[in-house]
C-alpha cells in the first residue's frame, strides 16, 4: 500500500522538475475550507493579472511568466508542503495570504534566500528590513490600519476623540490580536476608552458581543474579522441598529462577501483599504479583452472588480513591478531569486508608473528601502453603498502615526533578532 | 431594578433563543439515534448541504460546474432561472430524501449490528465526504440565502420592555421565528410519531428492533424515513443559520454546538434535546455575560462542553436518561 | 454435622475448616428482595453447589460471594475475616475467581492472552520495566506464562493457544473461561452454571475437569447448576434456594430426601 | 515459499513472546530499520523531509499514542489536537526558559506534562463511557485551545500570539530553527519514533496491555478478574497523552517551527489522527504507521496527480481529497474495521500457506 503510494508520489514529484527558463511566481491560494470564499476572488485577481501580462505583453521584460498555484486551504502544513514543492523551481517570491503560513515561511525563506511578500497581513515588524532581510509587507500593515482607523475618527471628530468609547471586535486569533497593542498605545495618546470583544473562530454566533455593544453603546466599533465572522458581525450590527457609519472594519473585513448578506441596511459600513475597491480603471478593459473574454480567467471569472479580486491583482502588480525593478538592476531579464529581493528592496511605486499601468490612483505612491520594507503605510477608508452595490473610497490615503508604531516595530523585531541572534544590517 | 439584572434578563432571553436553534440541530441527532442507534455526526454537514442545495436550486446554479468546466473546458455556471423559495424547499426536501436513501443503501445497510462507536466513526467519514461533495457540487463561495424570513430587532418587545424597565430588550425577529418553527416542527413530529402508522412503527423500532421486526416492520424503510426526516430538520436548521450568516463552510460546525446539548439531554429524548438546548443556550450566554469579562471572553466554544462534562460526571446517563444498572 | 472442623467425604477426601461463611445475607434491588436472610458456609477443599429453580436467586447469591453485589444486610466472612464492602477487583485479589453464566471472555484477544489475564493480579512489574521489556517484567512474563501453560495443558486446549477466542465454539469458550479462572490459582473458585447449554459429552468433560481441578489443586469450588443429576454426582454439600430463601442444606442424599426441596422442584404451591 | 516459518520454532516462552516470533518477519524488521537509519538520510532533500517524512514520523507518534488509548483501551478521544498543543506549548516554554538544556530533555518533559494533563481529562472516563466520553473529550480540545490562545504567558506575550521555535542544537547540529539540515531533523524524529514504537509494543504485549484490552473488551468482567479500572484507564490516558505530547512537541519545534494554536491544533487535528488509526488499524502499532503514512501521502499524491499531472484546478483536487478520505473511512469500517494492519495480516497468512493453500 504505502510503497505503491510512494512510487506514485515520486512520479508526481518528478513530473514537476525545475524549469528555470522563465520567471516563476507562486500563488499559495485557498479556494476551499473555512476561508475559501474569500480566498477565491483574491487568487483569481492574482492569477489574472499575470495572465494579462503574459497575454498582452508576453511576460515581464520579454521573459514569459509561469505561475504555480498551490492550494493551502489556509492550512499551515499544506502551506509548508506547497513551499517545499515549488521552491525548487526557482520561484521568485511567495505571497502566502495567511499569517500562519507567513510565520512558517519567514525562517525558511531566510535560509533559502527567497523573497516573501505579505501585503496587508503577516508579521508586522517585518517592516524593519534590517532584520527581516527578505520579508516585505508593503504597502501597509495591521498597525498602520489601526492607526489610520483612529486618524479617520479624529478627522470626523475635528481632531478630538477624548473620552470617546471605542470597541474592537476581533477574531480571537493571532491575526485578530494584531491591532490591540497599537490601539492601546494610541488610546494613551488620544484619551479614548478601548473595549476588547474577542470572537472565537468561526464566529457564527456573536449575540453576546453585540448585546454588549448595544448595552454599552460605544461611539465607534472597529473590527478585525475574517471569514464568516464578518457577515455575521455586520448582520448583528444591522439588527441592533448600530449606526453603520461608526462601524469600521479592517481591509479583510471589507469585501462584498461580508456586506452583501446583510442587504440594504449595511449601507454606510466602512472598511479600511490600501488600494482602490472598484473597477473603473482602464486596466479592466484589457483584463476583459485579453483574459476574461479569451476564456483564460482563473476560477469562474465572475469576480473581476470585486474588492478581494482587486487586492489579488494589486498584489500581483506589485510583485511584477518588483521583478521589473530587479531586471533593471540586474541588467538582465532572466533574474535570480537574489535579484528579486534587490528588486523588492528598490521598488518605487510612483503615480506615473501606476497611470502607465492603467491603474492611476489605484493605490498610494510609496517606495521601499532596506530600512523600510513596509512602505509608508498609506491607508484610506472605503464605504459600502448597498443601493449601488459598490464600495467607494471616502477619504484620502493617509499615512499612519509612526511615532507610535515605530517603537512597537523596533521592540518586536528586536525581540526576533535577539531570539535568532541576528544583527541589523543593510549590506 | 438594577441595570445588571435587567441586562441579565435580556441575555437570558437571547440565550433561550440561541438554545432553540441548538435544539433544532440536536433534534436531527436524536431522531436518527432513537431509531437506529446511530450517532450522526454528519448532521451539521447535512444542514450545510441542504442550505447549499436550496440556494443552488433557487439561483439556478449548475451542479458540479467547476468539475464539468475543468474536464470539458466549458464555461457553464447558471441555468439563468430564479425560483421562488417554496419550489426550492420542496425540491431540496426531495434531494434530501434521495440522500437518505443512498446513505442507508450504501453505508448503514452494511453496518447493521456494529458497535455504536463504529457507526459514529462512519458518520464522521460521511461528514467529510459530504463536505467535499457539497463544495464540489455547489462551489465554496459564500451564498446569500433569503427565503423571506423576517430579521432584525423586534420593535414591539423593544418598546414594551422599555416602558417597563426603561431599557428596551433586543430580540431578533429571526430567533422568534425560529422558535415558532421549532415548536411547529416538534409538534409535527409528536403528532407524526403518535398518530401515523409510520410514526408508530418508528417508535416500535426505537424501543426494540427485534420486536419491531417480528411484527413485520421494515427496518430499512423506517431508517430511510428517519434519515429523511433528519434531512428535513437539517434543512430547517440550515435555513435559520444560513439566513443569519449566509451559506458557507462554517455552517457545518453547528454540529459541534449540538453535541453538548445531546450529552445533557440524552441521545434518545426529544424533550431532552429541547431542554438541553435551552440550558446550553442560556448557560453559555449568561456565563459569557457574567464570568466572560473576568477571564477575557470568547468562552462560548468550550463552556457548553465543560458544562456537559461536569453534568455527566455526576449523572453519567445525562439529565433525562434513566439509571444504568450493570449486570453480569 | 457440626461446623467447627472438617469432615471426610464418602470418597475419602478430607474437607478442612470453613473458607467462606455467609451470615444472614439479604439482598434487594429496589423493592424486589432477591435473597432473604440466607446463611451457609463453604469449606476448604469441598465442592459446594447452590441449586434451585429459575429465579431462586442463585446467581445473585454467587454475585454476593464474588463481591459484585453488596448485600443490604448480613455479613460475609472470608477465611475467618469479616469482609467489608469492597470493589470486585479487590475480591479477586483475595483469591476468589469465577466464571460467568453467559461467557465473559475478552473477544479481542487470543486464548493465551485471555488465560494470562488470570495472572494479572500476580504481575507487579513497574511500568518502566515493562516499557523496556527487561528485568522483572520479562521474567514475570515467562514465569506466569509457565503457570498458564500448565493450566492450558491440564484443560487440553494447547492446540488453540494462539487462536482469537472470538473464533471458538461455545463449549471451548467455556473451557477457556475456566482456564482463565484457574490461572489465578484461586483459593475459592466460583462456577456460574458451568454446563449451561452443553451437550452430554461436553457436560461429562466439564464435570471431569471440575473434579480433577478439585483434587489436583485441592481448589475449593462453589457452583451453581440446573442439572440436578450432575450436581448430585459432583458436589459434597448442596444449598437449595427457592424464592430467595434457603430451603435445604446438606449432602446430596440429605437434600434428595428433603420434603421442601422436593416440593420446590415438583412445584407444590407455596402457601 | 517466500514466507516460510517451517522449521522456525520458538524453544522458550521468551522467544515465543517476542515481537516478531517468525524469523522472516524479524529480518524484514531489521532491514526496515537499516534502511530508515542508514540509507534514507543520504537521499533526503527539503521537500521529502518537510512535506513527507517529518509529518509522517510525527503523526505516527501521535497515532501510536491515540491507538493505545482508543485501539487498546477502547476509550475514544477527540482531544488529540488539544493534547498535542499542550506538548507544543510546554516545549516552547521550556526551550525559551532553559535554552542551555538539551532539546531531548525538553521534549520528554513536554510529554510528561501532557501525560499529567491527559490524566486530568481522563478522570471522567471512569464514569462516562462510549461516545459520551468521545464527546466529553472535546471539552479538553476546546478548552485547551482557548487557554493557550487566551493566556499571554504561554506565548511569552509576543505581539502576534504566535510561538516560534528558536534555533537549538544537538551535538552541535541544529535541529530546530531556520538552518537545519534535512538529515538531522529526520534522524532526530526517527529516533523518537523508533523508541515510541518499541515502548508501545512492549507495553501492549505485556501485563499493562492485557489490562487495557480487558477493559476494552468487557470492562465488568475485567474488574471481576482483578483489573482495577481506575489505574488501567488512567495509565492508558497517561501513556497515550505522553506520546501525543511528544508528537506535539516535535510538530511545533522541529516540523513547523512556528505555531498558532487555533489553526494548527484545532479539532481537525483530533479527527485526522483518529482517522489515521481507523484506517491504519485499531489496536495495532503497525497500523498507526500505515494510517499516518496513508493520510500524509494521500493529499500529496492527489495534488501531484490531479493538479500537476492532469492540470485540474486546485480546488477540485481539494474537494476530491475530502470525498476520498471520507469515503475511505466508510469503506474501511464496512470492509475491514481493523484497517490496513488487518489486510496486511491476512495477506501474510495467505503467504504462509502459499503455494499450498491446505
Amino acid at each position: 500500500m504505502k510503497k505503491k503510494l510512494l512510487s506514485a508520489v515520486i512520479a508526481g514529484f518528478m513530473a514537476a522538475t525545475p524549469v528555470m527558463a522563465e520567471l516563476t511566481f507562486s500563488a499559495l491560494s485557498y479556494r476551499t475550507g473555512a476561508y475559501g470564499n474569500n480566498g477565491i476572488p483574491f487568487a483569481d485577481g492574482y492569477l489574472d493579472y499575470f495572465t494579462l501580462l503574459q497575454e498582452r505583453d508576453g511576460g515581464i521584460g520579454g521573459e514569459s511568466i509561469k505561475v504555480i498555484e498551490c492550494e493551502t486551504a489556509y492550512n499551515t502544513e499544506k502551506g509548508v508542503e506547497c513551499y517545499e514543492a515549488t521552491k525548487g523551481e526557482g520561484v521568485l517570491s511567495y505571497s502566502p495570504l495567511s499569517t500562519g503560513i507567513t510565520y512558517q515561511l519567514i525562517p525558511k525563506v531566510t535560509a533559502d534566500g527567497i523573497a516573501l511578500h505579505t501585503m496587508g497581513y503577516g508579521r508586522t515588524s517585518a517592516k524593519n528590513g534590517q532584520i527581516f532581510r527578505n520579508v516585505f509587507n508593503f504597502p501597509a500593515n495591521y498597525w498602520d490600519g489601526a492607526s489610520v482607523g483612529i486618524k479617520h475618527l479624529l478627522d470626523i471628530n475635528g481632531g478630538d476623540i477624548k473620552g470617546k468609547k471605542i470597541a474592537l471586535v476581533y477574531h480571537n486569533s493571532a491575526y485578530g490580536k494584531e491591532p490591540i497593542r497599537t490601539l492601546e498605545e494610541l488610546s494613551k495618546k488620544h484619551g479614548y476608552e478601548l473595549t476588547l470583544l474577542p470572537v472565537d473562530h468561526p464566529g457564527q454566533e456573536q449575540k453576546s458581543q453585540w448585546l454588549q455593544i448595544r448595552r454599552e453603546k460605544p461611539d465607534y466599533v472597529l473590527m478585525w474579522g475574517w471569514g464568516v465572522m464578518n457577515p455575521v458581525a455586520i448582520q448583528e450590527a444591522v439588527n441592533i441598529r448600530y449606526p453603520m457609519e461608526n462601524f469600521i472594519g479592517v481591509w479583510w473585513s471589507g469585501s462584498e462577501n461580508d456586506v452583501l448578506p446583510a442587504g440594504a441596511k449595511a449601507t454606510g459600513y466602512k472598511a479600511l483599504a490600501f488600494h482602490a475597491v472598484n473597477s473603473d480603471f482602464p486596466i479592466f478593459d484589457d483584463m476583459k479583452k485579453y483574459v476574461v473574454d479569451a476564456g483564460k480567467a482563473a476560477g469562474a471569472g465572475d469576480q473581476v472588480g470585486t474588492v478581494l479580486y482587486n487586492r489579488g491583482m494589486y498584489n500581483a502588480m506589485l510583485v511584477s513591478e518588483a521583478a521589473r525593478t530587479a531586471q533593471a538592476i540586474a541588467g538582465k531579464s532572466n533574474i535570480s531569486q537574489a535579484d528579486m529581493i534587490k528588486g523588492f528592496e528598490a521598488l518605487e511605486m510612483t503615480d506615473e508608473k501606476m497611470a502607465a499601468l492603467g491603474l492611476a490612483g489605484f493605490g498610494p505612491s510609496f517606495s521601499v528601502s532596506c530600512e523600510n520594507h513596509g512602505g509608508d503605510g498609506m491607508v484610506a477608508v472605503a464605504q459600502w453603498d448597498a443601493g449601488a452595490g459598490k464600495w467607494n473610497v471616502v477619504s484620502d490615503f493617509q499615512a499612519s502615526d509612526m511615532s507610535v508604531i515605530q517603537p512597537l516595530i523596533d521592540e518586536d523585531s528586536g525581540a526576533f533578532a535577539a531570539e535568532n541572534k541576528l544583527s541589523p544590517n543593510c549590506d | 431594578m438594577p441595570d445588571q439584572l435587567v441586562y441579565a434578563m435580556e441575555v437570558f432571553l437571547n440565550g433561550l433563543m440561541a438554545g432553540v436553534l441548538y435544539a433544532l440541530v440536536a433534534l436531527g441527532f436524536v431522531l436518527i439515534y432513537k431509531a437506529s442507534g446511530i450517532f450522526n455526526y454528519a448532521q451539521g454537514v447535512m444542514a450545510l448541504f441542504a442550505a447549499m442545495t436550496l440556494v443552488g436550486v433557487m439561483e439556478g446554479q449548475v451542479p458540479f460546474s467547476h468539475l464539468i468546466n475543468a474536464i470539458l473546458g466549458t464555461k457553464v455556471h447558471h441555468f439563468g432561472w430564479h425560483l421562488p423559495a417554496l419550489i426550492g424547499i420542496v425540491s431540496t426536501v426531495v434531494i434530501m430524501v434521495v440522500l437518505a436513501w443512498l446513505v442507508q443503501r450504501i453505508i448503514f445497510k452494511h453496518l447493521v449490528g456494529q458497535e455504536p462507536i463504529i457507526l459514529f466513526m462512519a458518520t464522521i467519514g460521511l461528514a467529510y465526504f459530504m463536505e467535499g461533495f457539497g463544495d464540489m457540487m455547489w462551489g465554496s463561495e459564500i451564498k446569500k440565502l433569503d427565503v423571506g424570513l423576517p430579521q432584525g430587532i423586534n420593535l414591539w418587545i423593544d418598546e414594551t420592555t422599555y416602558n417597563i424597565f426603561d431599557y428596551g430588550f433586543f430580540i431578533d425577529n429571526l430567533d422568534i421565528f425560529a422558535t415558532i418553527i421549532a415548536a411547529i416542527l416538534v409538534g409535527g413530529l409528536v403528532i407524526f410519531s403518535q398518530y401515523t402508522k409510520e410514526g408508530r412503527a418508528m417508535r416500535a423500532v426505537a424501543d426494540d428492533h427485534q420486536a419491531a421486526l417480528s411484527v413485520g416492520v421494515s427496518l430499512n424503510f423506517i431508517w430511510i424515513m428517519v434519515w429523511s426526516v433528519a434531512g428535513f430538520v437539517a434543512l430547517v436548521a440550515g435555513i435559520m443559520w444560513g439566513t443569519k450568516s449566509g451559506v458557507q463552510f462554517s455552517l457545518s460546525l453547528i454540529a459541534l454546538k449540538a453535541l453538548p446539548v445531546l450529552m445533557l439531554g440524552g441521545f434518545t429524548s426529544i424533550p431532552g434535546a429541547i431542554v438541553g438546548g435551552l440550558i446550553i443556550g442560556v448557560g453559555e450566554k449568561l456565563f459569557e455575560f457574567t464570568v466572560g469579562p473576568l477571564i477575557g471572553g470568547a468562552t462560548e466554544n468550550w463552556f457548553a462542553y465543560v458544562l456537559a462534562l461536569l453534568v455527566l460526571v455526576f449523572r453519567p446517563q445525562g439529565l433525562f436518561g434513566e439509571k444504568i444498572i450493570e449486570r453480569v | 454435622m457440626n461446623n467447627s472442623d472438617g469432615y471426610v467425604t464418602d470418597d475419602g477426601r478430607t474437607i478442612g475448616g470453613v473458607v467462606m461463611e455467609m451470615k444472614n445475607i439479604t439482598l434487594r434491588f429496589g423493592g424486589v428482595t432477591a435473597i432473604k436472610d440466607i446463611t451457609f458456609d463453604i469449606r476448604e477443599g469441598e465442592i459446594r453447589a447452590i441449586i434451585g429453580p429459575n429465579g431462586a436467586g442463585k446467581s445473585s447469591m454467587l454475585n454476593v460471594v464474588s463481591g459484585f453485589y453488596v448485600p443490604q444486610e448480613g455479613e460475609v466472612f472470608f477465611r475467618g475475616v469479616k469482609r467489608p464492602p469492597v470493589k470486585p477487583f479487590e475480591v479477586a485479589r483475595q483469591g476468589i475467581a469465577r466464571t460467568f453464566q453467559n461467557i465473559a471472555l475478552f473477544e479481542g484477544m487470543s486464548v493465551l492472552d485471555n488465560v494470562m489475564t488470570g495472572r494479572l493480579t500476580q504481575m507487579k512489574a513497574g511500568i518502566l520495566s515493562q516499557a523496556i521489556w527487561r528485568g522483572k517484567a520479562e521474567q514475570e512474563e515467562v514465569e506466569n506464562r509457565e503457570i498458564c501453560e500448565r493450566v492450558i495443558d491440564f484443560l487440553e486446549i494447547q492446540s488453540i493457544r494462539k487462536t482469537p477466542v472470538s473464533r471458538l465454539p461455545y463449549g471451548l469458550k467455556k473451557r477457556v473461561e475456566l482456564a482463565r479462572a484457574l490461572a489465578s490459582e484461586p483459593k475459592l473458585l466460583l462456577l456460574d452454571e458451568p454446563m449451561a447449554g452443553m451437550n452430554v459429552e461436553e457436560k461429562e468433560d466439564m464435570s471431569r475437569f471440575i473434579l480433577d481441578v478439585n483434587d489436583e489443586f485441592g481448589t475449593t469450588i462453589a457452583l451453581i447448576e440446573h442439572d440436578m443429576g450432575v450436581v448430585m454426582d459432583l458436589s459434597d454439600r448442596v444449598v437449595v434456594m427457592d424464592y430467595g430463601k434457603k430451603i435445604g442444606d446438606g449432602t446430596p442424599d440429605e437434600v434428595r430426601n428433603n420434603q421442601a426441596v422436593i416440593d420446590a422442584y415438583l412445584g407444590v404451591s407455596h402457601d | 515459499m517466500f514466507y516460510r516459518e517451517a522449521g522456525d520454532f520458538s524453544k522458550t516462552y521468551r522467544e515465543d513472546s517476542q515481537t516478531f516470533p517468525i524469523r522472516f518477519d524479524r529480518y524484514r524488521y531489521y532491514a526496515v530499520l537499516l534502511i530508515a537509519f542508514a540509507i534514507i538520510p543520504f537521499f533526503l532533500n527539503d521537500y521529502w523531509v518537510n512535506a513527507i517524512f517529518l509529518p509522517f514520523l510525527i503523526y505516527s507518534i501521535a497515532a501510536i499514542g491515540l491507538n493505545i488509548l482508543t485501539g487498546y483501551c477502547g476509550q475514544v478521544s477527540l482531544g488529540t489536537g488539544g493534547f498535542m498543543a499542550v506538548g507544543a506549548y510546554a516545549t516552547y516554554k521550556l526551550m525559551t526558559s532553559f535554552p542551555e538544556v538539551s532539546m531531548v530533555v525538553h521534549i520528554l518533559l513536554a510529554g510528561g506534562i501532557t501525560a499529567f494533563v491527559g490524566v486530568l481529562f481522563g478522570l471522567p472516563s471512569l464514569r462516562i463511557k462510549g461516545f459520551y466520553l468521545a464527546v466529553a473529550t472535546l471539552a479538553a480540545q476546546f478548552f485547551l485551545v482557548w487557554l493557550f490562545n487566551r493566556v499571554p504567558w504561554f506565548y511569552n506575550n509576543s505581539a502576534s500570539g504566535q510561538i516560534n521555535s528558536p534555533e537549538r542544537t544537538l551535538l552541535g547540529v541544529p535541529i530546530t530553527g531556520a538552518n537545519t539540515e534535512p538529515w538531522a531533523v529526520y534522524l532526530f524524529c526517527l529516533v523518537f519514533v523508533a523508541l515510541s514504537a518499541v515502548i508501545a509494543r512492549n507495553l501492549t504485549r505485556g501485563a499493562m496491555g492485557r489490562k487495557w484490552m480487558a477493559i476494552r473488551d468487557m470492562d465488568i468482567a475485567a474488574e471481576i478478574i482483578g483489573v482495577n479500572p481506575l489505574t488501567a484507564k488512567l495509565s492508558a490516558f497517561a501513556i497515550s497523552s505522553f506520546f501525543v505530547g511528544v508528537s506535539g512537541a516535535l510538530f511545533f519545534s522541529v516540523y513547523l517551527g512556528a505555531v498558532e494554536v487555533g489553526e494548527v491544533f484545532g479539532i481537525n487535528k483530533s479527527f485526522l489522527v483518529l482517522f489515521m488509526i481507523i484506517i491504519g488499524g485499531l489496536g495495532s502499532i503497525f497500523g498507526s504507521f500505515a494510517g499516518a503514512a496513508f493520510l500524509v501521502l494521500l493529499p500529496v499524491l492527489l495534488k501531484n496527480v490531479l493538479v500537476t499531472g492532469l492540470g485540474w484546478p486546485t480546488d477540485i483536487a481539494a474537494h476530491l481529497e475530502f470525498m476520498i478520505v471520507g469515503g475511505l473511512i466508510i469503506v474501511f469500517l464496512i470492509m475491514e474495521p481493523h484497517g490496513i494492519a488487518q489486510l496486511w495480516r491476512i495477506a501474510k497468512e495467505k503467504l504462509r500457506l502459499w503455494p499450498f493453500p491446505h
